[in-house]
């Protein structure tokens, strides 16, 4: 289990290593449509190690590039999607009031929206592009850490410390930054691993239906331009496995470093390992 | 010092159920300086009393009175200083993301006392609520070195005065050294010194860790729960309580979950606390051994009332309530065994007259009819069979 | 059926094709946009006249049309002896009445209405005359009514009682009544349509006994079917499948001439018809010099090589090369010369400012300039990224905006907006294309009741416009829409950069027979309908079509199979290990 | 019961409500104006554009069309589709076929190798077989549904068909037709099963690892039963329970998975017609889509509800 | 009838139980007592190898003349409940909350005295009498039982194959103490009439004086000290059973009033070193406590305990 969390990491680790420096060995020359001049959709060969796309460019660069649009919206999303759940999972399960209530009401009614759908109509709503992709994965992918979040917030709650915390004489503030948030973060951050995991893989597919920017690199429209393309007819796998191969080793990293993290949290687990 | 007149507390219906009462009328004392055992059997409303009379649960009707005040929701951040809670499972009272140094300064950095990180942030002041003047009974000492003060040298403190060794607010050095000095001070403090808080606030916790018999305080600081045995566990929660020095302890069956070698080291120190210190302490218990152990006077609790109060020796030797003879009787030692039949009773159906009646073993007609009076605190048992 | 009913097992021969990529929006006629629709309905209702190889109209129910001497009206002679599908005779009547239909009912005009609102009545004199009087004379009346992109002639005893309700008319009714080389005997929407052979046609019998349609929303998925054998016959591949399969020995794929332009349009000065300016458009593209350079800085061979792997040609003119009669070409095409092009521009007086990008001296502003593409049309995309270079060459600043159809024709007709690509394809008569780039499409001051294209509106073109519409003579005619494209390429509004291909594929195996007319010198053959595909192709040999059927399926069960024992097996073994161990 | 069921399904009715509000005012923001597109490429006078702007109702105000919108959804009534011209509630049910056939499929087989795979490889945790299990599904689970479509496709379509639902040149009938949507069901339900059996897995393993230390199973134990009666009477009817929530939500979620594979393998439910109708995009039609996908996992979450309810003899009213 | 010798368990290389050995005769009940994690219930499951498979065991485990820890699992599997069964602790979790109390008392009964499900059913309700419990709620849950209840279930069940030996780990812990009376009294009156023999687990020595004939108490993985109950008790010889009994006052014995009495320090963990684990916490060790080695010496009749003093024959007050 531990060895699978450092081959996560790993993965994790040279993927944000080339997401980083790719601006450093990339040029745009290598990108610009205008200025490369490689053979239209060829195998891989020495001079394209993974061969090249419908202009002309290198496979292999485009696949770099696109994990600097595809990590960030990822990213960017989950960041979102913390952020929300958190306030909200927090606030219904410390008020569990009318505010609680309320705020509980609100997430299962989009908890009951079908996440796919709903991010499709809001992102054809919005536009296309990776703001609104980013915004409609953020939105419905909040709940889940909203009911962690509550959930946990229950849980922790009803530990007597918080019952000490309050005859001590501590507010609602206190009680719920103090006590019950640093005891529900360390599970939000592993779930918001498994979150950036599948906001790569709605990236992925929403742009892949037509919801991206056509024009930005990043895998899945990478991997929309090979579909509609005709990359499939042409047997060109070069253009077809490796985006597809790049989402798979990204989405398993975050959910690899994500289960190991929260088996070291979870003794339970730990117990039987 | 910590009175319950009338106290009934209901549990709202829950998932279909009816509401539970599970405090029905209850008038208890706990006097200065006095050990009271509360007695019952699981789910007789022990803990619901011992809330409510920290104010943690609002009573449904009757009133908690501390220091002959009744309880103000408004005032409650004073009250809180002076009541503490401790609590069963010392393990889950402790937070498992806070050392031993953040639990035990939790109380006094919340009342703004000695450090002032977080009352500086929510810039209230320390006390402005004030409390009733207190009547020169109370007990509080006014030494928090240590286990050193003696009765006879309690007297009664204003707030202000209760420590000597700083002023109020907690921002100068206890030397009346300048600010700048303190802040040079501050700057030659690690990150983490500074985190700890101020000087006032390290002189409490320390104060209140040995006084706790976790000695040498420095050596726990850093600590966090797991890493704690379950006595010393135990000991963090009493001394988290003690850093606020208050008057009245309300212990939760404070050893149920310790081990039998341990329970008597933490009653010790219940002990003496109150030998040294003066605290009054309400201990729950269902353990009558518990109170032949420590304390001055016994309530015993049935079903939301208390049935039976007195001193200990009183109710333990010659008990006259026929629930608590069964409960001594059977104890190992005693000579003839009252196995009550029946399941435990149950606060969402209480019976009608006295309701003792459908295990009791004395019960005469009129019981299951005829009500009683709430136990009153002249009175010390509830049975219509047992003259008072 | 028609075929076979009562013939013995002779095993009846279909042709198996992918459906248009567009699908079927609706069986009712008088609604339906989608070209699988209109292709469906070329198949199954008849028309006025077909069209022939060279684009121009031919005979079909009618076997002569003549306009009168005052050219308002056309007189059709309607053959004789033609029946519907159910029995009942055509006649002229059923033409005149789908025609008055249309003309009268603003539901039936949903979807042909504009093509019949210069009549002024048609009736039918007798079963086999009908006459059509104009408001106007109308030199297309003979392509008003032809398979594919004309009106389709619909049994006036079937649809009367529909008219009142024509909204909800869905028409499904199988076999539906009509008359065609087929009958359509089955439909599931998005899945297929199944027609069973008119072996009376009048214009000669289809060679298969059935015509099977299958719907493919991917284009790979159909390719892949037609590899496998499943289809026998796709039309409108891409480039890159085309390519790949003219690889392919099985495989027969042929290119015909373009009947659609790919290009990009510019926002030079959007205004109302009353001439007030809307929309947010960059003024400095109403400056004639700018647009030139924009034409001068774009390399359209190299979007021909790299964009459509050059199956395609490079474009000119407004009208595409799949009718010939209306093709033009200028004498002299503005050529790829981005020196040249910022020549222009520094003469111009646009100066090109430290970060590269020029300004417009009369306003200030730079030459930045937002490019609206579709979102979902790939060739959009890598276009877009083409002319962002080429731009950026010459001081041009592209942002490119990624837009549903929605929302880019919404943004269009607000004039908020700078350039757009553009495509469009047409049927044999221009007028719609060519009138959208008229002044009277322009939208009202209230923002309604506009249908231009890119704000054009140029009274020499309006003049010829009218013309061409009263110019009887095809080669007159002609000329006069020859000038208007050179007044539009001229004004370098509409920049067309290609006329892609139409790229047909079939199994060499199954069918033979698909394309009509002679390829050019590049192999190229004329423009293709469905109508005339599905009505030549023939059987290659019935057995093969079998067998390469049987097989299919056969290998399919082997397979299937074997991985289904491979895997109850895995599974055996696993619970062996799992549970055969004694222990805990 | 019956009351426990009665506020759980007002509960969902209100769900459902919020959701219809959500829908309406996420696709009453758009910009909606398809008309020219609808006609693009046709001959179309000013007239006519107007004309068919207000055959598809796009001239009432906002306030009208929700009402009118409500009212005909609780009726059925889902609209009048731009692009295919005909009410969008005969558009769904025309779908709802083959997409309850994929998922169904792709359900049963997921849940039934998941659940399976996930009790034995949480029973023996830590070994190959647990190790191999967790990892394929792990693995399989972090795939793209469309791009395993897409090499699916490529590597099988020479064996399976490879779009569709039904082979139209065969006119099969009965047993035959049956084998062939079997035929053409296998790629794509494989596509789901792949990607969606981990799910189960990953919830059953821990369930069933949760439950390994309770004292229950050693009582068990102690009984004398074997390894694998503790694990089926005992284990997996408890571990079974927290997930059965866990599976339902995730039947919920399996419609709308539905969308890709639909769109990759030209499968004609509704997950394709969602796809159709974003290109325009038709906002009646997918404002019907996504109420019923809503609706479906409404439906599923009130199942879920009901059957831990049954399930749980600890929740189950007496 | 049962001898364990030399009963080793380890927890990966973490001892639990460092060799424990005890005989117990048919109809003898043996008591075990000691503090938390001591290892009571690790030797206990370690007798019918309920452990998990982290744990290794070594030693002997004789039972009816067979050595449990070497037969075969089929073998062993045949001997779990029908001849020695187990009464957990906290039966709220050691019953399956998804199966009817009918259902799981019928289950070991069909499995080992392989009758019909009628014949079951009639034991079962017959079983449920014996413990006081109406047979009509066999169809019941076990969140419909009082705690109580429940472990009187859990009783029933224990007797349902008539085994010749029940291990009761804490069966009345987390009880109340007038139902822990009345469980008590349910216990020893079944183990009396039908003379099985028990062992029975608890950190409470008067729960264990009450119905033990021997008592055994553990510290560290090992046993301390052992000898008849009443005397043990009455007069403890190793320090540590010392402070246990002290642990438990004697209401109206003065010398416990107002004096609690405990035994500083922590419990030991992880390795032990040479000496008595004990020393640590041990008001008189000297240094032969510390290093010399320590087993169980003979105290007294039928006695023994492990502590020198013992040895050099000092008597404790
Ligand atoms: N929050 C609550 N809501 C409803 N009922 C409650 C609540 N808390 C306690 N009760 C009920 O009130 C009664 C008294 O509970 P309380 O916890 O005071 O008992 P107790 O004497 O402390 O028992 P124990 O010895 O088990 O701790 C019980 O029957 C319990 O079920
Ligand atoms: N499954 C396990 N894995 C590892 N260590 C274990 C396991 N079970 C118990 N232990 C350890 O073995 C030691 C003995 O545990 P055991 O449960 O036998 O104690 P016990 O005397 O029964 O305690 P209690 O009175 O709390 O039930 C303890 O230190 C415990 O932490
Ligand atoms: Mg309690
Ligand atoms: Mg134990
Ligand atoms: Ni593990």
């Amino acid at each position: 289990m531990k060895r699978s969390g450092l081959w996560g990491i790993g993965v994790l680790a040279a993927f944000a290593l080339l997401a980083l420096t790719a601006p450093l060995h990339i040029g745009d020359d290598q990108l610009d449509v205008v200025r490369v001049d490689g053979p239209r959709l060829a195998p891989p060969s020495a001079a394209y190690p993974l061969g090249t796309d419908l202009a002309g460019r290198s496979i292999l660069h485009l696949v770099i590039w696109g994990s600097r649009e595809s990590l960030s919206i990822g990213l960017i999303a989950t960041a979102l999607t913390v952020l929300l759940g958190t306030a909200v999972g927090l606030l219904a399960g410390h008020y569990q009031g009318r505010i609680g209530q309320a705020l509980m009401h609100v997430t299962d009614w989009f908890i009951a929206l079908p996440s796919l759908p709903l991010a499709i109509s809001l992102s054809a709503v919005l536009g296309q592009g990776a703001a609104s992709i980013t915004i409609a994965i953020a939105v419905t992918s909040w709940t889940a850490t909203a009911r962690l979040v509550r959930a946990q917030t229950l849980a922790v709650e009803a530990r007597p410390f918080i019952e000490r915390a309050r005859a001590l004489g501590a507010g609602n503030r206190q009680v719920m930054l103090r006590h019950v948030l640093p005891n529900v973060m360390p599970l939000v951050l592993v779930s918001s691993t498994l979150t950036v995991a599948s906001a790569i893989l709605s990236e992925a597919t929403l742009t892949f239906l037509g919801l991206g920017d056509p024009t930005s690199v990043t895998w899945g429209s990478m991997l929309q331009t090979a579909f509609s393309g005709g990359a499939v007819t042409a047997g060109a796998w070069w253009y077809l496995m490796p985006p597809g191969l790049a989402i798979l080793l990204v989405v398993l990293g975050f959910t690899l470093t994500g289960r190991a993290v929260e088996h070291l949290l979870n003794p339970r687990m730990v117990q039987h390992a | 010092m910590l009175e319950a007149r009338d106290l009934t507390v209901v549990h709202p219906a829950r998932g279909g159920r009816p509401p539970a009462r599970a405090v029905d009328g209850v008038n208890l004392q706990v006097r200065p300086g006095e050990i009271v055992a509360l007695i019952g059997e699981s789910g007789c409303g022990k803990s619901t009393l011992a809330r409510a009379l920290v104010g943690l649960i609002p009573p449904t009707s009757g009133q908690v009175l501390y220091q002959g005040e009744p309880l103000d929701p408004r005032r409650m951040r004073a009250f809180r200083r002076r009541v503490q809670l401790v609590l069963q499972d010392p393990g889950g009272a402790l937070n498992p993301r806070q050392n031993v140094f953040d639990a035990v300064a939790e109380g006094p950095r919340l009342h703004g006392e000695g450090g002032g990180r977080l009352r500086a942030r929510t810039g209230r002041p320390p006390h402005t609520e004030g409390l009733p003047p207190r009547d020169t009974e109370d007990p509080l000492p006014r030494d928090n070195q240590g286990l050193s003060g003696r009765e006879g040298e309690r007297r009664p403190l204003r707030d202000s005065e209760s420590y000597s060794l700083r002023d109020s607010q907690g921002f100068l050095p206890r030397d009346g050294q300048g600010l700048s000095d303190r802040d040079s001070e501050r700057r030659l403090l690690g990150d983490s010194e500074r985190l700890l808080g101020g000087e006032g606030l390290r002189e409490r916790v320390r104060g209140a860790l040995s006084k706790a018999g976790l000695r040498p305080p420095e050596e726990f600081y850093r600590r966090f729960p797991h890493e704690l045995s379950g006595g010393q566990q135990q000991r963090v929660v009493i001394a988290g309580a003690l850093a606020l020095n208050p008057s009245v302890i309300v212990a939760d069956e404070p050893v149920a979950s310790l081990d039998a070698s341990v329970r008597g080291e933490i009653l010790k120190l219940i002990l003496s606390l109150r030998d040294e210190l003066g605290l009054s302490a309400l201990v729950v218990s269902h353990d009558l051994g518990l109170a032949w152990n420590i304390a001055d006077r016994v309530a015993v609790m049935y079903l939301g009332r208390i049935v039976e109060t007195g001193t200990v020796e009183e109710v333990l030797l010659r008990p006259r309530h026929p629930y608590t003879r069964a409960l001594l009787s059977v104890l190992p030692d005693s000579p003839e065994r009252i196995v009550l039949t029946g399941e435990p009773p149950d606060p969402t159906r209480v019976p009608t007259g006295c309701r003792f009646h459908p295990r009791c073993p004395v019960r005469v007609a009129g019981c299951d009819t005829i009500d009683l009076p709430v136990l009153s605190p002249a009175d010390s048992v509830a049975c219509s069979e047992v003259p008072q | 059926a028609p075929a076979g009913a009562a013939a013995p097992p002779v095993r009846s021969t279909v042709l198996r094709a992918a459906m248009d990529g567009s699908g079927v929006d609706t069986l009712n006629p008088f609604l339906a946009f989608f070209n699988g629709a209109l292709e469906t309905f070329g198949m199954v209702y008849p028309s006025l006249n077909s069209l022939d190889p060279s684009g121009a109209p031919g005979p079909y129910l009618a076997t002569k049309w003549e306009p009168s001497a005052d050219r308002l009206t056309w007189t059709f002679t309607i053959r004789e002896g033609l029946k519907w599908s159910d029995g009942k005779p055509i006649t002229a009547e059923d033409a005149a009445w789908t025609l008055n239909l249309i003309m009268t009912d603003a539901v039936a005009g949903t979807a042909n209405g504009s093509l019949v609102s210069n009549f002024e009545k048609v009736t039918a004199e007798g079963p086999a005359t009908l006459v059509i009087k104009t408001k106007a004379p109308q030199a297309s009346v003979p392509y008003v009514s032809h398979p594919m992109s004309g009106i389709p002639i619909v049994p006036k005893h079937v649809w009367e009682p529909l008219a009142k309700n024509l909204k909800d008319a869905k028409n499904d009714v199988f076999p539906l009544v009509g008359y065609g080389p087929w009958t359509l005997t089955e439909y599931k929407q998005e899945q297929y349509a199944k027609f069973t052979a008119n072996k009376e046609f009048v214009l000669g019998p289809p060679k298969f006994d059935n015509l099977v349609l299958q719907s493919f929303k991917s284009g790979d998925a159909a390719v892949a079917a037609l590899r496998s054998g499943q289809i026998d016959y796709k039309a409108g591949v891409n480039p890159t499948q085309f390519k790949a399969l003219q690889a392919d020995p099985k495989i027969a794929a042929v290119r015909t001439v373009g009947n659609g332009w790919m290009g990009l349009e510019i926002n030079h000065n959007a205004r109302t018809r009353s001439g007030k300016k809307i929309g947010t458009g960059h003024p400095a593209l109403g400056d004639p010099a700018l647009r030139k350079a924009i034409a001068l800085a774009t390399d359209k061979q190299t979007l021909v090589t790299k964009v459509i792997d050059g199956v395609g040609r490079l474009g000119h003119g407004y009208l595409p090369p799949a009718w010939p009669q209306w093709f033009w070409t200028p004498a002299q095409p503005t050529p790829y010369d981005p020196a040249q092009a910022n020549r222009v521009l520094d003469e111009a007086g646009y100066t090109k400012g430290a970060d590269g990008v020029r300004t417009d001296p009369k306003s200030g502003r730079p030459l930045a300039f937002r490019f609206g593409i579709h979102s979902d049309d790939a060739a959009d995309a890598a276009i877009s990224g083409y002319v962002v270079g080429w731009m950026k060459e010459i001081g041009i600043k592209l942002t490119i905006q990624s837009l549903s159809m929605t929302a880019l024709n919404s943004d269009l007709a607000k004039g908020d907006w700078d350039l757009l690509m553009d495509a469009w394809t047409t049927g044999p008569d221009p007028t719609y294309l060519l009138g959208i780039q008229s002044c009277g499409t322009l939208p009202k001051d209230d923002g309604t009741g506009g249908n231009t294209d890119s704000f054009f509106c140029d009274a020499a073109f309006d003049e010829l416009f009218k013309k061409q519409l009263t110019t009887f003579d095809q080669g007159e005619r002609a000329k006069v829409i020859g000038e208007m494209q050179e007044i539009l390429y001229a004004a370098n509004v509409n920049q067309i950069y290609y006329y892609a291909d139409g790229l047909d594929v079939a199994r060499k195996d199954t069918v033979t027979g698909l394309t009509l007319g002679k390829p050019d010198a590049d192999g190229v053959y004329p423009s293709q309908t469905a109508f005339w595909s599905y009505l030549n192709a023939a059987p290659a040999t019935a057995t093969t079509a079998a067998k390469a059927e049987g097989s299919g399926s056969g290998m399919t069960w082997v397979a299937g199979g074997i991985a289904l024992v491979v895997v109850l097996g895995g599974v055996l073994v696993w619970r062996r290990r799992a549970g055969g161990a004694d222990r805990e | 019961m019956s009351r426990y069921l009665g506020k759980k399904v007002a509960a969902a009715l209100v769900s459902f409500l919020v959701t219809l509000v959500i829908g309406f005012v996420i696709f009453s923001l758009m910009p909606a104006d398809p008309v020219r597109t609808l006609t693009r490429g046709r001959p179309t006078s000013e007239e006519q554009l107007a004309q068919i702007r207000v055959q598809l109702g796009l001239d009432e105000p906002v306030w009208y069309r929700f009402l009118t919108f409500a009212g005909d959804t609780l009726r059925g009534e889902l609209g009048f589709s731009w692009q295919f011209q005909q009410s969008v509630s005969s558009l769904v049910a025309e779908r709802l076929g083959p997409t309850l056939l994929l998922m169904g499929a792709a359900a049963v087989i997921s849940i039934a190798l998941g659940l399976w795979l996930g009790v034995h490889s949480g029973w023996r945790h830590g070994t190959l077989f647990d190790k191999v299990a967790s990892g394929a599904s792990l693995t399989l689970w972090s795939v793209p549904t469309f791009w395993l479509g897409m090499i699916l496709l490529v590597l099988f379509s020479g064996w399976f068909p490879s779009g569709g639902m039904s082979d139209p040149s065969l006119a099969a009938t009965g047993l035959e037709h049956v084998l062939d949507v079997a035929r053409h069901l296998v790629l794509p339900a494989l596509t789901m099963v792949l990607v969606v059996f981990a799910q189960y897995v990953t919830v059953m393993r821990a369930s069933v690892i949760d439950e390994l230390g309770s004292p229950y199973l050693l009582t068990a134990r102690a009984k004398g039963l074997t390894d694998a009666d503790v694990r089926r009477k005992h284990a997996v009817p408890n571990a079974l329970l927290p997930s059965v929530t866990m599976i339902f939500m995730h039947l919920g979620t399996l419609v709308t998975g539905a969308i890709t594979v639909e769109a990759v393998y030209s499968w004609p439910g509704l997950g394709y017609l969602t796809y159709e109708a974003l290109k325009i995009p038709d906002l009646p039609l997918l404002q019907g889509t996504f109420i019923i996908f809503s609706a479906s996992v409404i439906l599923m979450n009130l199942l879920a509800d009901l059957a831990y309810r049954f399930l749980d003899p600890r929740v189950r009213v007496q | 009838m049962l001898e364990v010798r030399d009963l080793r368990v380890a927890y990966g290389g973490t001892p639990a139980v460092r060799g424990v050995s005890f005989t117990l005769e048919p109809g003898r009940t043996l008591g075990v007592a000691g503090e938390s994690g001591c290892g009571k219930s690790t030797m206990a499951l370690g007798l019918l190898r309920l452990l998990p498979a982290t744990a290794q065991v070594s030693g002997e485990v004789i039972f009816k003349g067979e050595n449990l820890l070497t037969a075969r699992w089929a073998r062993l599997r045949a001997v779990r409940w029908s001849a020695a069964s187990v009464v957990f602790q906290g039966a709220m979790s050691a019953l399956n909350p998804v199966r009817t109390i009918g259902e799981q008392l019928c289950e070991p009964i069909l499995l080992h005295d392989k009758t019909t499900h009628k014949q079951a059913r009639q034991r079962a309700a017959e079983l449920m009498e014996s413990v006081g419990l109406p047979p009509e709620r066999l169809r019941g849950y076990p969140h419909e039982f009082s705690g109580g209840q429940r472990q009187r279930i859990m009783i029933a069940m224990a007797l349902a194959c008539r085994p010749d030996l029940i291990i009761a780990d804490e069966p009345t812990t987390a009880l109340d103490v007038m139902v822990q009376a009345q469980i008590m009294d349910l216990l020893s009156g079944l183990v009396r009439e039908s003379g099985i023999a028990v062992i029975m687990i608890s950190h409470d020595l008067s729960v264990l004086a009450q119905l033990c004939d021997t008592l055994a108490i553990m510290y560290g993985g090992r046993i301390v000290e052992q000898g008849p109950a009443r005397e043990l008790i009455g007069d403890p010889r190793h320090p540590y059973t010392r402070a246990l009994a002290g642990a438990f006052p004697a209401i109206g014995d003065p010398a416990s009033r107002r004096n609690p009495m405990g035994l500083a320090g922590d419990p030991p963990r992880g390795d032990l070193g040479a000496g008595c684990a004990f020393a640590p916490r041990c008001g008189d060790a000297g240094d032969a406590c510390r290093t010399g080695e320590v087993v169980l010496w003979p105290s007294g009749p039928a006695r023994t305990a492990a502590c020198v003093r013992v040895l050099e024959g000092e008597v404790h007050a």
